[in-house]
């Protein structure tokens, strides 16, 4: 099984760290993983995103224009990777501040309000874990309890208390996306 | 499975192939590292500054004034017989080009990391191949070589730069891993070489008897120095040079074949274009088409004879960089004009994705 | 009297240059450039000067600054803006040529340009914005960068015997020859706003009259690459920056 | 002694939100808006114009100039 | 009769290489030169101050830091459509690849000057060829090319510069005049070229409309630069590039053929090595061997066509130069394997003797 | 008593030093560099540290100093010395490591590794021979050249609105907080040759003690590149040097 | 015509000086000149050499392992080029200071002791003028007035007042030169 | 008080002639040679053997370390 997904958002949503915690729950199961970032000079702000595969083979390519599944968190995201899910792939948004909304009939299209609820729950700092739980709901591309682990690796020590909070973040996720089509 | 997995049970770690670097420097018994910051390979100094290695392994670290300044610390500490390092990307390596014909006239062994991003001049921070001429034909002044490996995976970074160090004190010549802000920037998984314990000062003096530690009583002072104005006896340098060279194409050749055996064609890539390509030659399978990858692992010493070796079972090749056509040269040099040799190339820092690779070995060669 | 009325051009008393154009700078949000590309903006107007200036921005945040200010410019390679101008000032000495450079391109990297531009008294003005970082590039240690000073290549703190001492460099321009203004500003309240403004108008209009080399340090804010808010970065500055930078002029002939 | 009121404009797309301004202005006319911009800043707006004396404080510290100052003699 | 002879009647002098740049420069209505000492081409800066071109025609001369001082000087001065030029030696032009990759990037007009000593490192002062490859493939960073001319002569030497700016400004690209130190030192006969008068700014302004010479009213500023963070927009930079290369190639290859017409063996060699050669070929055809040179006087563009034109009816190629073997590779690339290609070359400063080029000419191709 | 009677090994009062070696060292009659050569390798011997000592020479006339001093050296490229010498005395701290700089080499060229190693206050002594040109390509014009001073590349002399000011890098050196002394001496007389030579003797003993950089600047001449005598030239360097390069010691702490 | 010379001796002695004046005397006459200059570091002392030639053709190359005449001022210069001039050529040598002399059998070996003769009569600055009187007496390859004209060309203005000496020392040279074979 | 008698020794053939020690010797004692060494160089020597006190000045200067100094207590 191989998954090839794009996420994309704002400088500041934690986009590469959801990234990078997906990578690591692929480690934590023992598939190959490529983690490839867009990378800027801007410190702050701007549009970043990153590549993720996750694969039970050697992954040849670390730089795709299809994806299976795009994770889109702003106007400019959705623009530039809706068009660029496979047919019968997925696509899950945060709407907040959207103006324009998908369109495409032939992929699964996802909407999760993380960013709205993380403000109003003063949960921003899970955000990214919630976005990550509406992921695996719809994409169960890999176990919770590996996602936990990933964690653990990629959080310093000093983090590791906040594992509760991100897996109920997780569970969150889960309960709030929605398909759209 | 690469070298060093053999050789050591350690745990699988996902990093950047920069922060790779970092850590098989390290361990590979690195004495120093002198480098200056710039995108996208800024990590490696970061990475090492973070770790420090000082504390440990007494490996030096140090932030210098410039890349100039860099390259000639690497000279300085090599001619001391010291594992020496630098890395840098596409501008500061243009700067380095004195420095590096330097250490080769000396004769200094050293690591240079090349982490390539387009140009010319400033150009953009994205990943780009386009320093290939200027590292394998030359972009110091006089004749010289230097061996050159290309990683085209984080397991790669960590594994070259510690072969990168074997091959340098094996022929007392610098050597250069040249990578790109792909592999730089992306996180795989990885496992890091073995610690190996840096140098004694017993030790070098045995393995670089040349090396300037201070005169020993009772022996000839150590010299390192590049310069020789007798004509003759510079020809001898020029020669015992070139003689080396020819020893690095006699031992040194690296590369990977992947689905070659049956290939009707062939690609030619390295690094990141041919991570991507590899993809291609998949899809293209896919399709019916017998297509094989040749990824040099070694851009000099170059793959030459495997390549003409196909040239009697293959009807052409398809060279993929991220430039505007660099190793191709090397690729028509090498088959001689025995099958036809085509190009696909991006630049400015876009990563040609495998159908472009796949169309363009359809236009061009399949028709 | 409400807003509405007195929101009336014959009201206005602060507004952009127009030598400043429409779009938006790319800097983080309260990064000292701004306020520093506006101040050359404002001068280049007042002065009547837009058509007889050249500015020359080698790499570093303020890299775009062409971006930003309508004059003719030129991006240098990181350190060689004072060769730039060197040329660019003997070849057309009635313009007004500046470089814009940051600590690690002016104290780093470019030492050498620097120090013979000052040495050589070229008749340009040297706008220097030390804000004890590499910002462009994600924060790393600058020849500036303060003792103790995080960042990205000091993660533990500046160490002196690691990494040397903050570089005082625009102390060893005073002592040369060549100079005949160098002052250090900042840019974090009106006053010192306005003092700045003043200090970059004298050292443009020195390079008009074959003094020699104008250079004007202004100790600034990288609070991104510091870490802090930018209210939090000024006050640091001032605490921190201004002991070992202290304002003021220090040459001024 | 001449009484002075002030306004000001903020070029709201422009903003960034950094927060300067705010600090800057002697008479706490100032704040950022809770709203964001189409960059996601949320930009500075006068919270209290009244007490706006058109001193310019805000303007002269602004790093992106985003800030048109009005003032006028009153009494 | 080159062409500034035909131009005006000028008395013959006799002048080092050196000298005749210099002298050419200023008639040339050269605005700038930023040099730094270096043997064997200080004669290039210590000509232009003696001759105080800035109480005449107003030309800048100015002994600068270093050589990446010069070259960032040129840059500056070219970016407000200045002509401006620098001149070095080989370590020194090491030490400008970073700027002439910057003012490629920038598409600046500019001339250089490489009076060519042996390396790597300090090596000798003694002449070489062996910066070929930095020059023709590209010694700094990213795809880039320079129109390369290799005088072979003082008249040329002089010309040359004329014609370096001439092209520089045609392309937006700088021009490499690359000569070595036999040509530098050396006297010969000159006629130098006429006085050209400095161009006004009004010229400026029409000629170079990208110029930084401060905004005018009413139009957009101009801005020298070559950064472009966006990849699409960069690579329409690198492909607008390119295609100047090609236009370079169509365009302005130039090359002198001696004794081609019925020859069997054609040598090719530029520079000093051609001048020796055409000894050799002097010497073979007094033994009866139908032997000719071909001269390529630009190196970029190489004179590719002309040598393909050759392959079906001559037995074999020798390429000479005072390398380890650099140019022979591009003549490998013009012919594609239909002819042999056979290389002799010194090292160290050595001048090949015009006897050593005939030895070698037998003993490898006809043996 | 006679003078086959004198010279006889037990009235032995002055020889040439053995780390000295015999090979005849290619400088010009009366050049300068002889006499800091021959100092410098006395006291390695009296220093007994032959074995310890890493010698640093670039390019200059001086590139051959390592035919000459049976120490082990490194030849740098121009105006690097001291970044060669930072990463040998970082990784060989029990090593007295020292450049041998000439004038164009540490003041123009190498003027950002000169700063930037004094800067870090490296543990190395710079040896300095500052004749006022480049001798060995040919007696072009150094930063240090004279006003009005003729050299090959200011044939009518050095003028400062062309070439700029007659640069006193030692200066500098001595105001920044890396260097722990700066001392300038000259070899012309016994009186300054003994002086010189404790100079570079507590240069390198300094480089033991952590204290940072020592700067020994020796005022020599270039009577090849100057175009006189030898004893011309020091009368000459005396009268005209002294006055822009004062002797005596700048920092010592 | 053409002919190639090398002229070698220590770097005092005028030795390129000697051969820009051949030089300029071929440009007068209208012939091609090529003058090629050993150069090295030294400022001072060692050897120097150069190769001049004049032809009547364009020139090929300026460097040359024969040659038809040798004028060598010192010993190593001597033991350098003996082997160099072609058989039935010329060798010219001042002899001071030599303890090994010229050996050859096949070329026409001259002598002229122009530097005992030049510090003997206080003429060392027109020395080498004396080598070339004796190089055109047994080679008149180029017209003595075309010698004179070509220094005028080759020195400053202000040293024109000396072609008479340099006349004269000519003739002295004539005078001077003794075939040894 | 002592007096001092000295003999010097030049190593003629590393002497390149630069009359430095004849200059600084502080009693007359050198002298160039008319005679030159293999190199050209007219060497110095003692011209005045019997002046010399020993001082070393002569060797002290002497770029080209060709001066060895002996001296001998007299009276
Ligand atoms: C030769 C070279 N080396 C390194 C870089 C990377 N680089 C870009 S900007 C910069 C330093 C920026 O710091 P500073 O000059 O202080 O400007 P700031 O961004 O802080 O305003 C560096 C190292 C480069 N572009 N070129
Ligand atoms: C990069 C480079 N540029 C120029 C040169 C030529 N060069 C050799 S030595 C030298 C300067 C010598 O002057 P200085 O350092 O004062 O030493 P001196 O000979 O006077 O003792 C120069 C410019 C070089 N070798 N390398
Ligand atoms: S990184 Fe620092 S200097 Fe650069 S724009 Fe941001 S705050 Fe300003
Ligand atoms: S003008 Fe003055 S009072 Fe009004 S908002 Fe600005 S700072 Fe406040
Ligand atoms: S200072 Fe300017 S950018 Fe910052 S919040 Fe105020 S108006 Fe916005
Ligand atoms: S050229 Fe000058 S510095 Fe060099 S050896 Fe001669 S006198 Fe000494
Ligand atoms: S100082 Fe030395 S080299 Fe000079 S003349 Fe005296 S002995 Fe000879
Ligand atoms: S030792 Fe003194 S007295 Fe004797 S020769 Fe030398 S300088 Fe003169
Ligand atoms: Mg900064
Ligand atoms: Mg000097």
């Amino acid at each position: 099984m191989t998954e090839e997904i794009i996420i994309s958002g704002f400088g500041g949503q934690g986009v590469l760290s959801m990234g990078k915690i997906l990578a690591y729950s692929g480690l934590m199961q023992g598939q190959e993983v490529s983690w490839m970032p867009s990378y800027g000079p801007e410190q702050r702000g701007g549009t970043a995103n990153v590549t993720v595969i996750l694969s039970d083979e050697r992954i040849s390519s670390p730089v795709l224009n299809h994806y299976d599944t795009a994770i889109v968190l702003n106007q400019p995201s959705l623009e530039k990777f809706e068009s660029k899910v496979k047919p019968g792939g997925t696509l899950i948004y945060d709407g907040n501040g959207f103006h324009k909304f998908p369109t495409r009939k032939d992929i699964n299209i996802y909407r999760i309000d993380a960013i709205e609820y993380a403000y109003a729950n003063n949960a921003v700092k899970t955000m990214n874990m919630i976005i990550l739980g509406g992921l695996l709901k719809v994409r169960p591309i890999v176990e919770i309890e590996n996602v936990l682990k990933g964690l653990k690796k990629s959080l310093p020590e000093r983090h590791h208390h906040l594992l509760g909070k991100n897996e109920e973040a997780i569970r969150i996720g889960m309960d709030l996306i929605k398909k759209e089509n | 499975m690469s070298n060093s997995q053999k050789q050591h049970k350690e745990e699988v770690r996902l990093m950047k192939g920069n922060e790779a670097i970092a850590h098989a420097a390290i361990r590979c018994g690195c004495d120093g590292y002198f480098g200056y910051p710039i995108t996208p390979q800024s990590e490696i100094l970061e990475t090492l500054v973070e770790l420090e290695p000082w504390k440990t392994t007494g490996m030096v670290v140090l932030q210098a004034e410039s890349e100039t300044a860099s390259i000639n610390m690497v000279y300085g500490a090599a001619g001391c017989g010291k594992k020496a390092m630098t890395s840098s990307s596409s501008p500061g390596v243009s700067l380095m080009q004195e420095g590096i014909s330097y250490m080769v006239g000396a004769e200094l062994p050293g690591v240079i990391v090349n982490v390539m991003r387009g140009g010319p001049g400033l150009g953009t921070i994205q990943p780009s191949q386009a320093d290939y001429f200027q590292t394998v034909k030359g972009g110091g002044h006089g004749d010289y070589k230097m061996i050159t490996l290309a990683p085209a995976s984080v397991q790669e970074m960590a594994d070259f730069t510690v072969l990168a160090f074997d091959l340098a004190f094996k022929y007392r010549n610098p050597t250069m891993v040249l990578a790109d802000g792909i592999i730089g920037q992306m996180m795989e998984k990885v496992v890091l070489p073995p610690f190996q314990p840096r140098w004694t000062e017993e030790e070098i003096r045995k393995n670089t008897p040349w090396a300037t530690l201070g005169k020993q009583k009772n022996s000839k002072p150590n010299v390192i120095t590049s310069l020789e104005l007798r004509s003759e006896e510079m020809e001898k340098i020029n020669l015992r040079l070139q003689s080396r060279y020819r020893e690095m194409e006699k031992n040194e050749v690296r590369y990977e074949e992947i689905m070659c055996e049956d290939a009707e064609y062939i690609i030619v890539a390295f690094g990141t274009t041919a991570r991507v390509s590899q993809k291609a030659v998949e899809l293209a399978r896919a399709e019916g088409i017998k297509a094989g990858l040749l990824r040099p692992i070694t851009l000099f010493p170059y793959p030459s004879e495997i390549l003409m070796s196909y040239t009697s079972r293959i009807k052409g090749i398809l060279t993929v960089e991220m430039s505007a056509g660099q190793m191709v040269e090397d690729v028509k040099l090498s088959v001689c004009g025995k099958v036809p040799v085509e190009f696909y190339g991006r630049m400015g820092g876009i990563v040609p994705s495998p159908n472009e690779v796949l169309d363009a070995l359809k236009e061009k060669l399949i028709k | 009297m409400n807003v509405t009325d007195i929101i009336n051009p014959s009201n206005l008393v602060y507004d952009k240059t127009s030598v400043m154009n429409d779009t938006p700078m790319h800097y983080c949000p309260g990064c000292s450039h701004g306020v520093v590309h506006k101040l050359i903006a404002e001068i280049i107007e007042e002065m009547d000067i837009q058509d007889k200036t050249i500015g020359i921005a080698p790499v570093g945040c303020a890299v775009f600054a062409y971006k930003y200010l309508d004059i003719d410019w030129q991006q240098a390679a990181h350190g060689r803006a004072p060769a730039l101008a060197t040329a660019i000032k003997r070849l057309l000495p009635d313009r007004y040529v500046f470089t814009y450079q940051g600590d690690g391109d002016l104290a780093a990297i470019g030492t050498a340009e620097t120090i013979h531009a000052c040495n050589r008294g070229e008749n340009i003005a040297i706008i220097f914005i030390n804000n004890g970082i590499y910002g462009m590039t994600g924060g790393q240690m600058a020849p500036t960068t303060l003792e103790g000073m995080k960042s990205s290549t000091s993660p533990h703190g500046r160490e002196i015997p690691l990494n040397g001492y903050p570089l005082n460099i625009t102390n060893l321009l005073a002592q040369m020859d060549g100079t005949c203004y160098v002052t250090r500003q900042a840019v974090h309240t009106v006053a010192s706003v306005r003092k700045c403004k003043k200090a970059i108008q004298k050292a443009f209009e020195n390079s008009m009259q074959n003094k020699g080399t104008s250079v004007v340090e202004i100790v600034s804010t990288c609070n991104s690459g510091w870490k802090m808010t930018p209210d939090e970065s000024n006050k640091w500055m001032v605490e921190n920056m201004f002991p070992e930078y202290p304002m003021g002029d220090l040459k001024n002939i | 002694m001449a009484k002075f009121k002030g306004a000001v404009v903020v070029n709201t797309e422009r903003c960034k939100g950094c927060d300067l301004c705010v600090v800057a202005c002697p008479s706490s006319v100032l704040a950022l808006s809770t709203e964001a911009n189409s960059k996601g800043f949320n930009f500075s707006h006068m919270e209290e114009p009244e007490n706006c004396i058109g001193c310019s404080a805000c303007a002269y510290v602004c790093p992106d100039a985003c800030i048109t100052v009005y003032k006028v003699k009153v009494e």
